[in-house]
């Protein structure tokens, strides 16, 4: 049963160049595949994830695409994504325009989530970070323009948390204040009411990825006023006396 | 004239006989799909999700151990349902034998099917040789690609998942992914995309290495060699060793896991040659046996 | 050399499978790389295409991936998207946080596109819409927070009309005001330079599409002020007496 | 002992000689490349912009007339300057023989030669057949995908343009296409991505029916059977009508668009049976001629 030498060095050189060929077409297909896969991780931002879920490239890694969260939420928000859309195919999304988290405080889709691609330590809705709100278009903005119209501001879950309305000057007449819809990002969760809610033909205000959006204040600032707020008195004893430097023929 | 293939079982055992597991098979590919679609087409939930993870009356959980394997690869801890469910579906098809997922319950193989099906009515040629390791290469890349790419990159493009997602849950241009399959194994190759591309049967495959369920050429004496087998099977070179072994003391289980327990070798077979049984059957048919069968064969080729 | 009837019949069937079979094998890839087109239409909000850009679907028809406005970018802010990144190969772009556009008045990444990808049409540099800024996290600003950084403000190649500082009364100290800069969408042109001058250590003020963030109102909404500005006068002559509306008890 | 290919050319004609086109064509691809390289690397703009659209000296614009039709098919109605570009590389292509393009400018070829080489030296068996009218059909499939996508979605993944695009502006993880080019001509089929799938051959392929710029075979009775010139033919089915057609008629003009006007069969052959000349050189040889060069071929065959 055992061939010679030559007859098994003419077998291994025949199966190595089989399997070179084989690994050679599929490394082609891979290549191709892999920058596939690079480009599906481009989230369009109007797309939000369910709450809860992972950082996209870690989502990626995690979601099953069964569509256990599109069948428990309970509002049917909640969509898979197709072949032919920019979202990775099977995935998870809502459109907070469409139709808006509604913020289940039993969070049944990440309680169906198999694989923690969506958090089950998230157990309290308001703690979820889907996006973030951003009133992104001042001149179209109801209340900028002076109206009272405030939709946002009440269909806000979280509601004079998440989003207050900030009196201001009304700087055409001051005879009128405005009351400028604020979003608290410590607050917001992304859920996308006040988006759907915004009365006008095209929202003013948007939910959209964190990142693209919040900024960072450098870690050398201080508020003075959440300092004191924090120290629960002023920080300097007295009034600070300032040296007063005036020009030199006022003296 | 041509004689049909199958058309002696038809013959001998009844149409209905001769088509036993063909029709089983059907059947249980379009229960499942029903359970999957009795949820959302009528409101009775008894399954819910899709292949990848599914939850069946609330309690059972049921995942596909493949994609979670990419999970892990691709630096994901499954939680514990999941693991639950890939395990089950792990256990299971350790015993039925891996690849019968394929034959049995994968939505793919009525489009391949289909598509073999047609290619013999139009007598299509056999096409591009693909090797049928292939479908290894092709799942090692996928797990590499899971690893390189930190996401479940196959879920992007497998036509299994997205055709089932696609029925439960809305296909949108998926279907050109299913037309492409279809194409492929009308026009391109044979039976190229079950037996020599899928990286799900090549995983299947790799599960049933040790499978105690297997179909068995029981009454391989009684072979008349009319090949209706050879010819029905989705992967011949599995039958010849359990079927032809005799003299060298192989068989009558075939042990190969890339055979798909599709059962048309059994229906197909005019002489009641297979049957489906254990992988242990082996021992029950000793070397010593096989002059006898011989003779048994010769009998029965007298008989015709 | 006319072959019988059987033959030709035969020799077509081979002709007509074998083109099948080819035909089916580059449909699969076609099928892919289709998917992988539509896919690579997601171009990522942080990359903001060079001014005069066509819309993303048309820019894709149009753009020969050759590089010349990349050549001739003066400042060389201008990238080609490489294979890997999730903006389409070979495409220009620009990040404003590491480099936005100058703004040169000769438009030379325009003059050089041979295939109007950029839109020669496009000859005021004033009128280039690459995006629109947007003062998105009011929370880190520093004009917000009682500063008075303006940097933005200042670093507007249309300062004062893209960007104006609007005087608002700080919340917390009617001692002092705050200066909020504020975009106007009719003349930002999206160049970038406010948010690569933001001091912050992540912009407050970003580049977006406009898509993502411009609201529209109601076609029916007039503003009184606007519509006096235009006719040059008071729309309604003298004073308008409305009903008055008392309580039964005061009357 | 195994004669080398092309062994016979370098003794009767010298190495350099035998190799004159060769270096001629090499020389021509590192010029090309130089050229667009001058700039970036050295700051003598002299080229700028790549092989899709370039403006040489500030004032010749050149642009891909495919790329351009894909463009078109998009949907774009693309500017003048881009037009007299392509206008003018489809007048050049036509004159030199399209294909000139493959073998004499594209930076692919060089990855390609070299799969080839390494091929022959490990001896790797010719492997999957895939017939030469594919790139036919990708071409099909490029321009029906333009139309489809609205886009020039062949660009995302055009070898050529990411390697030559990639060398001068940066190439990222690009190289992995190019790797996967390599092996794919190395191991999974001989001479594929250039003679087989590369839509840009096909096109140019199409350009250069009529070409006047053509390798004759001017002295083919002179032809003493070594197979040297198809060996080294990157699509050898074009030689042998002219070669080998005087008895027919046919030849001895290289008339098939598919060849590449490399000119390594000039390099090769140890008889000068092959120069570059023109397409209608055929009307100087009538058939009447043909025995004659029988004879002259027959003298030859002693003379060795």
């Amino acid at each position: 049963m055992v061939g010679n030498g030559k007859t098994r060095a003419a077998t291994r050189r025949q199966f190595l160049l089989d399997a070179a060929r084989n690994a050679g077409g599929v490394t082609l297909v891979g290549v191709g595949l892999a920058f596939h896969a690079g480009q599906a991780r481009a989230l369009p931002p109007e797309a939000i994830r369910p709450p809860g879920a992972r950082a996209e490239p870690g989502f990626l890694a995690a979601c099953l695409r069964c569509g256990m969260c599109v069948r428990d939420c309970p509002y049917q928000i909640l969509n898979l994504a197709k072949l032919g859309q920019t979202i990775a195919t099977g995935t998870p999304y809502f459109v907070a325009r469409t139709g808006p988290c509604e913020m289940c405080v039993d969070i049944p889709c990440v309680k169906a989530c198999p694989s923690g691609a969506l958090d089950p330590d998230l157990t309290d809705i308001n703690r979820a970070r889907m996006g973030l709100a951003v009133l992104a278009d001042h001149e179209t903005c109801l209340n900028f323009l002076g109206l009272r119209c405030e939709v946002c501001y009440r269909a806000c879950p979280l509601s004079d948390k998440a989003i207050t309305l900030e009196q201001q000057q009304n700087p055409r007449s001051s005879a009128y204040a405005t009351f400028i819809p604020t979003v608290h990002s410590d607050q917001c969760t992304g859920c996308g009411k006040c988006e759907h809610a915004c009365v006008l033909e095209t929202a003013a205000i948007r939910v959209l990825p964190r990142h693209l959006t919040k900024g960072e204040l450098g870690e050398h600032y201080r508020l003075g006023w959440e300092e004191q707020k924090r120290a629960g008195k002023p920080l300097i004893e007295g009034v600070t006396g300032l040296p007063d430097r005036m020009p030199e023929a006022t003296r | 004239m041509k004689r049909g293939v199958g058309s002696d079982a038809i013959r001998v055992k009844g149409w209905l006989a001769a088509h036993r597991w063909l029709l089983a098979r059907r059947a249980t590919q379009l229960t499942v799909l029903a359970l999957f679609l009795a949820g959302p087409w009528l409101g009775y939930w008894i399954v819910k999700g899709n292949l990848n993870f599914s939850l069946t009356l609330g309690v059972l959980p049921l995942a596909d151990p493949y994609v979670l394997l990419q999970s892990l690869v691709a630096g994901h801890r499954p939680e514990r349902k999941a693991l639950v469910g890939a395990a089950v579906i792990l256990f299971a098809y350790f015993v039925a034998g891996g690849r019968t997922y394929c034959a049995w319950v994968c939505p793919v193989n009525a489009v391949t099917d289909a598509a073999h099906w047609l290619r013999a009515r139009l007598g299509v040629p056999g096409g591009v040789i693909i090797p049928r390791s292939t479908r290894y290469w092709i799942l090692a890349m996928t797990l590499a690609l899971a690893w390189i790419t930190g996401s479940i990159a196959w879920e992007l493009v497998n036509p299994i998942s997205i055709l089932h997602r696609g029925i439960i849950f809305g296909i949108g241009v998926g279907w050109a992914v299913i037309v492409a399959v279809f194409l492929l194994d009308l026009f391109v190759a044979e039976r190229a995309w079950c037996g020599r591309l899928c990286p799900v049967g090549a995983f299947y495959s790799a599960v049933a290495t040790f499978s105690p369920l297997r179909i068995v050429a029981v009454r391989r004496e009684q072979c008349n060699d009319c090949a209706d087998c050879y010819t029905v099977c989705p992967e011949p070179l599995v039958i010849r060793p359990a079927l032809k072994g005799a003299d060298d003391g192989i068989g009558p289980v075939i042990l190969s896991p890339h055979c798909t327990n599709c059962g048309r070798c059994i229906d197909v077979c005019s002489r009641h040659v297979f049957a489906f049984g254990s992988r242990f059957s082996n021992h029950r048919q000793p070397l010593a046996d096989a002059a006898q069968h011989v003779a048994a064969r010769k009998v029965t080729a007298v008989e015709l």
